[in-house]
C-alpha cells in the first residue's frame, strides 16, 4: 500500500498531513477508478470462472453463485461497519466505528490524493475477493446458507481485523510489516482459512477414489487470464498513486506471473512428460499470489526469482498436501495462495534489499537497517495472521456446524449443489 | 431384417459411410457412446491428482436392412473401419420384426 | 452527466466557457478513455454473453451476432450524424446537422475538459448499448434484416432525440431533469421498447406451454460480471472527469448492486425455498440499471435503498409481466431496465435530498427548492420518455413490418435463427 | 507511437530531451497503465478464446496453451534482452545490450511523461502479442516444444530488429516510417510468419477433403469482443499520452472496426444470402488489425474508408488463400493480419494527407512533402518487413523442423493436441 | 415382450410423449442420434470453408413394451411424430426376452 | 450370443463395471441418455417461468455376452446397480444373432 510507504517514507504526520492538503490528484484517483475495476474483475467474472471450470458440470452454478452473493453481501457489511474496522481509528487491533456508513465522507473527502469514497471502493474489492478466494477450499460440499453466514461472519472476525494489523494503522503496520497489496491480508487468510475448512468439512466424497474432474478447462482459462490482467490493478493500484511505484509494481506483477508459469509447466513436462494447461495457469496464480506482498519493495531481478520459486514451492504444497496429507482443498487454495502469501511475505524481505545487484529491491521499511531485522517482521507477520485465522476460522466453523450445518446431505452432493441448492442447472446445451 | 450395430473408431465414420453408400445404403443412425474395451485409456493430471479416463470416445451406427444383405454390409463396414489397431470396435447383427417409416407409414424393408 | 452538473452549477454560459477555456484535463481524459472502453465492454461481450446463455442453444449466436451487428452499424451512423442529432445545436426537441461526420473536430477540439473526439465516443458507446439491450425483447424469433432496420430507424428517431432533451441542451434539461448517467435516455427508452417490441412480434411458439430455457447460465453469469464491472464506466465516467462525483457514483452503483442480488436472491429463498443464481445476476441488473440516472446525485446510504428497493420492484414486476400480462419478453428487459430506470429516474428526486440524514444526497438540481419540484420534473421526464418511445417504437415496427416482415416463419423458427439466418452453429463440442 | 511522433516534430534532439526533463506526468501515466492491462487483455483471455473457439474441440486446450505460455516465456526474454535489443542504442538496425535486465531503470526512470518500467510493459505486451498471433497459422498441428522453441527464436530473430527499425530509432523510423501502433511491426510480421509457418508444416489432415470447423462460435465472439475493446489500448495507448492523439486514435480504431464488421457481413449477406456471426467478427479484426498503423496519422472519415477497404481486400484474400493458393493457413492468420496490415501501412500514407476534406488526417511525417513520398517510405517498410520476415521465418522453421521436428504425428493429430501434448481435456461436461 | 425404437424429429418428443402417455406407457428412455438419411443436411461456411453437415438432429425413443401393445404404440407414434414432411423418421419392432426392474427384481412385462 | 441393456443411475458406473470385471467382461458400450418413468423430475425456475424438467440423466450399458452369461451377468448389474430407491432402472435381454471383431474379422462369441 502507497499509504504504508508514506506513512514510512514520511515519518513525521505533518509531512504525511501536508501532502493530503496538497488536494485530490486526478491522475492518482483516474488510475485507482481503473484499478478498482480491474480488482472487482478479478472475482467477477474472473475468479467466478477460474473456480467454476475446475468443479463439475453439476456444481458449477453453485461456485459462480457464491461468489456472486459474497460480492453483494460484502459489500454491503463493508459499508455498513467492516470499512469502519478496517480502518477507522488508531488502534493496535481492531479500528472503530468512526466510519460507519461512511459518515461524513462527501465528494472532496479525501484519502491521501484519491477521493476517501475511492479508497474505500478500492478496499472493498480486495474484501470482496478474499472470502471468494476461500470458496475453493469447500467448493462442491458446502450448504449456501452455511457458506453466506461463514463468510459475513469471516470478514468481520478475521478479514478486518488483519485488515487493521497491516493497512489500517496497527500494530505489524507499526512494525513496518512489508506486505504491499496482500501477502497476509488477503492470501494467508485466505489460504489457511479454506484450508481449515477443507478439514472441518472433510473431502468430497468419491475424494481420492473417483475422479472430481474439471468441467470445463477452457472457463478455467479465461477466468485466469481475467485474473492476470486484473492483477495489474490489484498490486499496480496499491501504489495509490499513478507514478514510478504503480508501474513497478505492475512490471514485477507480470514478471512473477510469466516465471510461475514457465516454472510450472516446466516441472510437470520433465516429471510427467506432459505440460498441462492448467498447470500453467495454477503457476501463473502461484506467481501472481507470491509476488503479492513483495510488489511494491522489489525490482525485476527480484521478480523473476520470486516466480521461479512461487512455481517450484506452490508446485510441491499441492502435491504435498494432497498425495501426503491427503485433505481434500478442493480448488488448492492453501497450497497455491496460502503457502504463496507466506513465501511472497517472507522473500518481500529478501528482495527488498538494495544490495543484492540485478535483483537489488527498494529498500527496507523506515528504522529497520537489515535484512534478518526486515525478515523476522515479515516473519511474524506471517505467522501471526497464520495463527489468528486458523484458530478464528475453525471456531466459526465449528459453531456454524452446531447451529445450522455446514455440508449438505449425501444425496444433495450426489444430485449436484446446482439442483439441490439452486434448482438450476449449468449447461441445457 | 436385421439390425446392424458397428462401434467404429471415431474419425472413420466418413470411411463407413462411403462403403456404405456404394452398397447404395444411405440411411442410419450415429451415437456418440463411450467404449470399455481392451484398449486402454490414458491418465490425466490435474494438479497432481490423477484421473483415470479408462473409456475410449467411439460412434455407434445402427443400420436397419433386409436380411439378405446383411453379410455384405458387415464385410463393407469391416472393411472401411478396420486399421489392424486394438480398439477398432465390433459389429453386432440383431433380428428385427417391423420397420415403419413415419411419414407415410410403409412397412417392412420399404420402410428404410 | 457531468456536463449537466457544470451547466447546473455554473449558470453563467461565460464561466462555462472560461472552464472550458481552461484547455484538456490529462486525467479526466484517461478517465473517459477508460469509461469508454469500459461501456464498450459492457456491450462487447458483457450483454452479448449476458443474453446468449439465456436463449435457447439453436439461437445464441443470432443474439451475438444482432449485438456484434448494432455495435458496428450504430457507430457508423453515429459517426455520420446521430451525433450532431443529439448534441448539436441549442433546440429544445432535437439536434442539428452542425456536427455532421465530426465536421471541424480536430486533436485539440475540447468538450469541457476532454477532447470532443472522446466526448462523442462515450456517447456513441451508450447509443450501442441502448438498441442492444432491446434485442432482449424480441430475442429468438426476428429477422436479422429487419433487426437491423429497427435498430437504425429507431436510434435516429427515438433514442438521438431523447438524447438531446435530456443531455443535449433539450427541454428536460433545461427543466432540471436528473439523469445522471442513462435512466430516461438509456433504460426506459430500452425497456419501452423492448416490451412494445415483444407485444407486436408476439409471443415465440411454445411460450407457456413449453421450456425455452437457458442454454448457458455459465455464459450469463460471465456477461454478469462484465456488466458490473463495467458500469462503473457506465456512471462513473458519466461524471467527465476523474474526481469525488466519479468516485462517489462508482460507489453508489457498486452498493446498488449488490443490494439489488440480495435483495432478488433473499425473495426467491423466501418464495420458492432456493436462491438462484438467475435471479442474483437479475437483481444485480436491476440494481444497477435503477441507481443509474440517480448515480451522481445520490450518496451511499440512499444507494443502498434504491438497490434494495429495485430488487423488490423488479422482481414483482418480471412475475406480473409473465405471469399476469403473458407477454413474451424473451429476457425481461422491460421489467429490469425499464421498470428500473423509472424507479430510478423518480427516486433520484427523492434521494438528492440533502436533508435525509445518512440517506442523503447531494443537492436537488439548480432552481428547484424543493422534493415534490424535483419529483414533478422527473416524473415528466418519465413520462415523456415512456409515451414518446412507446408510440415511436410502435409506428417503426409496424411500417417495417409491414415493407419488410419483422418475424421469421415457424419452420425457421423452430430450426432456430442460428441456422436460418446465420446458417451457423454455435457449438460442435 | 507517440515517441515517434514527437521525435518528428521535435526534431531537435534538445527539444525532446526538454520535453523528458518535464518529469513524469501522471495522466499519461494512468492512461499507459490502463492501455498495457488492455493490450495484455487482448492475448489473455482476447486472442486465446478467439482463437480456441475456433478449432476443433480436440486441440482448444492446445491453443490456450499456446497462448498462455507465450505470455510467460516472451516476457522473461523480453525482460532478459529483448526489450534492450528493440529498444537500446541507436544503431540503424539492431539495438544493443544496454538495457539489458533493465539495469539501472527505477522508480523514477521517464520515457518521455511515463517511466520507463512503464513503457517496457506496453511494448512487452506487444512482444506478447505478436508471436500468439502467428498460432493461428500451425495452430492443430504444431508440437508443443516446437511452438515454444519457435516463437522465442523468432522473436528476437525478427520481432525485435522490426520494432527497432520502425520504433526504436532504425532505418524506417529514420525514413520517415508511419506506423502508429503495429501495422508492420505487429500484424505484417504476424501474418507472413503465420503464411510460412502454415506452409513449411503442411496443411491439417483433413484440410480440403473434411470438415474442420469452429467447435464454439460462443467462445470466439467472446474473444472477440475483448478483442474490440482491447484494441483501445494498442492503439490509444500507442499516443503514450492521454490527450486528443490518444482519443483520435481510440475513435479511429472503432470506426474502422464498425465498418470492418459492416462491409464483411454485408459481401457474405450478398454473396451466399446470409450474414455470418464469424464474418462479422473477422471482418471486425481485418478492420482492426488495418487501421493500426493510420490510427494516429488518419481522421475519422479516413478510418471509415479504411475499415471498408479492410473488408473488401481481407475478405477477397481470404477466400483466395482457402480456394485458389489452398494454402491452410488455420485460422486465417495471413490474409487478416497480413493483408491487413500491408493495405493498412499504405492507407496511411494515404488517408494522412490533409487535404482530403472530409476524409483529412494529421499530415505526413517531418519532410515528407507530398503523397508519393510518403506511400514510397509506407512501400518501403511493408515490402522490407515482408520479405525480411518471410525469408528468416522459412529458416527458423527449416532449421527447427530438422532439429527436433515441427509436426506432431499423424496419431497424435487424430487423437487431438489436447491429449497427446498435454494429456488434458478441455470439456467434461 | 418387444422393444419398440422411434427415431423422431427432436421438437415431436412432446407430442409423442403425451400420445404414449394416453397409452398408459410412461417410461421409455431417450437419445440424442444423428439421422441420416433421404433428408439432406445444410452447407455451412467459416470464412469461406464450406462444410458440409450432412446430418439431421434427431431423438432416438427407447420404448420396451408386451408384445400384444404393439400395434397400438407404433400407431401411436407414427401420429404423433407425423408431419408429412422428409426425415420423420422411423419406428423399429425387435424382440425382447427378458427385463428386470433393478429396484425390486422383477421380471418380465411387469417390470415395465 | 444375446445383448444386454441397462438403464442404470449415473453414479453407479463404477459400481456395475467393477463387477462385471469381476465375471471377466470387460468390454461394454456406454451411451448417456435421458431417462422418463416413474421417477419424476424437478421443477426449474428462471425468473418466475417454470420449466418443468421431467427427465432423469441416465446411463444406458450395452454388453454383448454368450447366451449361457446372460443369468450371471444381469444378477450381477442388478446388485451393483440396486439402491432401492425409485428410478434404479431396468436390464433388458435381446437375441444377438453375430458378432464381429473388427480388426480381425472373428466373429460369434469369440469377438466379445
Ligand atoms: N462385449 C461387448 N459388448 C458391447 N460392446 C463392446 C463389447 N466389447 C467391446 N465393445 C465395444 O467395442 C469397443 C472396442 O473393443 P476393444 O476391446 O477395445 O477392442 P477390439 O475391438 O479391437 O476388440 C469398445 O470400446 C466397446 O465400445
Ligand atoms: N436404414 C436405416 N437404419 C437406421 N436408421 C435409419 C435408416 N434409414 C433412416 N434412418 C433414420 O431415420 C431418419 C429419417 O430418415 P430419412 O431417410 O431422412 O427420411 P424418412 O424418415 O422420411 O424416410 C434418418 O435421419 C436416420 O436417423
Ligand atoms: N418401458 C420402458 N422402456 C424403456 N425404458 C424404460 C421403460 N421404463 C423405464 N425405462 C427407463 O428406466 C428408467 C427408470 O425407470 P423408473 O420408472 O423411473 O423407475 P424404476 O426403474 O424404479 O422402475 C427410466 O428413467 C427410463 O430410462
Amino acid at each position: 500500500m502507497k499509504r504504508l510507504i508514506a506513512l514510512l517514507l514520511l515519518s513525521t504526520p505533518a509531512l504525511a498531513l501536508a501532502q493530503a492538503e496538497n488536494g485530490p490528484n486526478g491522475a492518482d484517483t483516474a488510475w485507482i477508478m481503473t484499478a478498482t475495476a480491474l480488482v472487482l474483475f478479478m472475482t467477477l467474472p474472473g475468479l467466478a470462472l477460474f473456480y467454476g471450470g475446475l468443479v463439475r458440470s453439476k456444481n458449477v452454478l453453485s461456485v459462480l453463485m457464491q461468489c456472486f452473493t459474497i460480492a453483494g453481501a460484502v459489500s454491503v457489511v463493508w459499508f455498513l461497519f467492516g470499512y469502519s474496522l478496517a480502518f477507522g481509528g488508531n488502534g493496535a487491533w481492531i479500528g472503530d466505528f468512526s466510519k460507519l456508513m461512511l459518515v461524513g465522507v462527501g465528494h472532496d473527502t479525501l484519502n491521501g490524493t484519491i477521493p476517501e469514497s475511492l479508497f474505500m471502493m478500492f478496499q472493498m474489492t480486495f474484501a470482496i475477493i478474499t472470502p471468494a478466494l476461500i470458496v475453493g477450499g469447500f467448493a462442491e460440499r458446502m450448504k449456501f446458507s452455511a457458506m453466506l453466514a461463514f463468510s459475513l461472519i469471516w470478514l468481520v472476525v478475521v478479514y478486518a481485523p488483519v485488515t487493521h494489523w497491516v493497512w489500517g494503522g496497527g500494530w505489524l503496520q507499526e512494525m513496518g510489516l512489508y506486505d504491499f497489496a496482500g501477502g497476509t491480508v488477503v492470501h494467508i487468510t485466505a489460504g489457511v482459512a479454506a484450508l481449515v475448512a477443507a478439514m472441518v468439512l472433510g473431502p468430497r466424497k468419491g475424494f481420492g477414489s473417483s475422479a472430481l474432474m474439471p468441467h470445463n478447462m477452457t472457463m478455467t482459462v479465461a477466468g485466469a487470464g481475467m485474473l492476470w490482467v486484473g492483477w495489474f490493478g490489484f498490486n499496480g493500484g496499491s501504489a495509490l498513486a499513478a507514478d514510478g511505484y504503480a508501474s513497478m509494481a505492475i512490471l514485477v506483477t507480470h514478471l512473477s506471473a510469466a516465471m510461475g508459469t514457465l516454472t510450472w509447466l516446466t516441472i510437470e513436462w520433465i516429471r510427467y512428460g506432459k505440460p498441462s494447461m492448467l498447470g500453467a495457469a495454477t503457476g501463473m496464480v502461484a506467481g501472481l499470489g507470491t509476488i503479492t506482498p513483495a510488489s511494491g519493495f522489489v525490482g525485476p531481478g527480484g521478480a523473476v526469482v520470486i516466480g521461479l520459486l512461487a512455481g517450484i514451492v506452490c508446485f510441491s504444497a499441492t502435491n504435498f498436501l494432497k498425495k501426503v496429507l491427503k485433505i481434500d482443498d478442493s480448488l488448492d487454495v492453501f497450497p497455491v495462495h496460502g503457502v504463496g502469501g507466506m513465501l511472497g511475505t517472507l522473500l518481500a524481505g529478501v528482495f527488498s534489499a538494495t544490495t543484492l545487484g540485478v535483483f537489488s529491491g527498494y529498500g527496507f521499511a523506515e528504522g529497520i537497517g537489515s535484512m534478518a531485522g526486515q525478515l523476522k517482521v515479515q516473519a511474524i507477520g506471517v505467522i501471526a495472521t497464520l495463527v489468528f485465522t486458523a484458530v478464528a476460522t475453525w471456531i466459526i466453523l465449528k459453531l456454524l456446524d452446531a447451529v445450522i450445518g455446514l455440508r449438505v446431505s449425501d444425496e444433495e452432493e450426489t444430485q449436484g449443489l446446482d439442483l439441490s441448492q439452486h434448482e438450476e442447472r449449468g449447461y441445457d446445451l | 431384417m436385421k439390425l446392424i450395430t458397428a462401434i467404429i473408431k471415431p474419425y472413420k465414420l466418413d470411411d463407413v459411410r462411403d462403403a456404405l453408400g456404394e452398397l447404395g445404403i444411405q440411411g442410419m443412425t450415429v451415437t456418440e457412446v463411450k467404449g470399455f474395451g481392451r484398449q486402454k485409456g490414458h491418465t490425466e493430471l490435474y494438479r497432481g491428482a490423477e484421473y483415470v479416463v479408462d473409456f475410449q470416445p467411439k460412434l455407434k451406427l445402427e443400420v436397419a436392412v433386409a436380411a439378405d444383405r446383411v453379410e455384405d454390409i458387415v464385410e463393407a463396414i469391416r472393411n472401411a473401419a478396420n486399421t489392424g489397431k486394438i480398439g477398432d470396435g465390433k459389429i453386432f447383427v440383431s433380428p428385427l420384426e417391423d420397420a415403419v417409416r413415419i411419414r407415410t407409414g410403409e412397412r417392412g424393408p420399404e420402410a428404410l
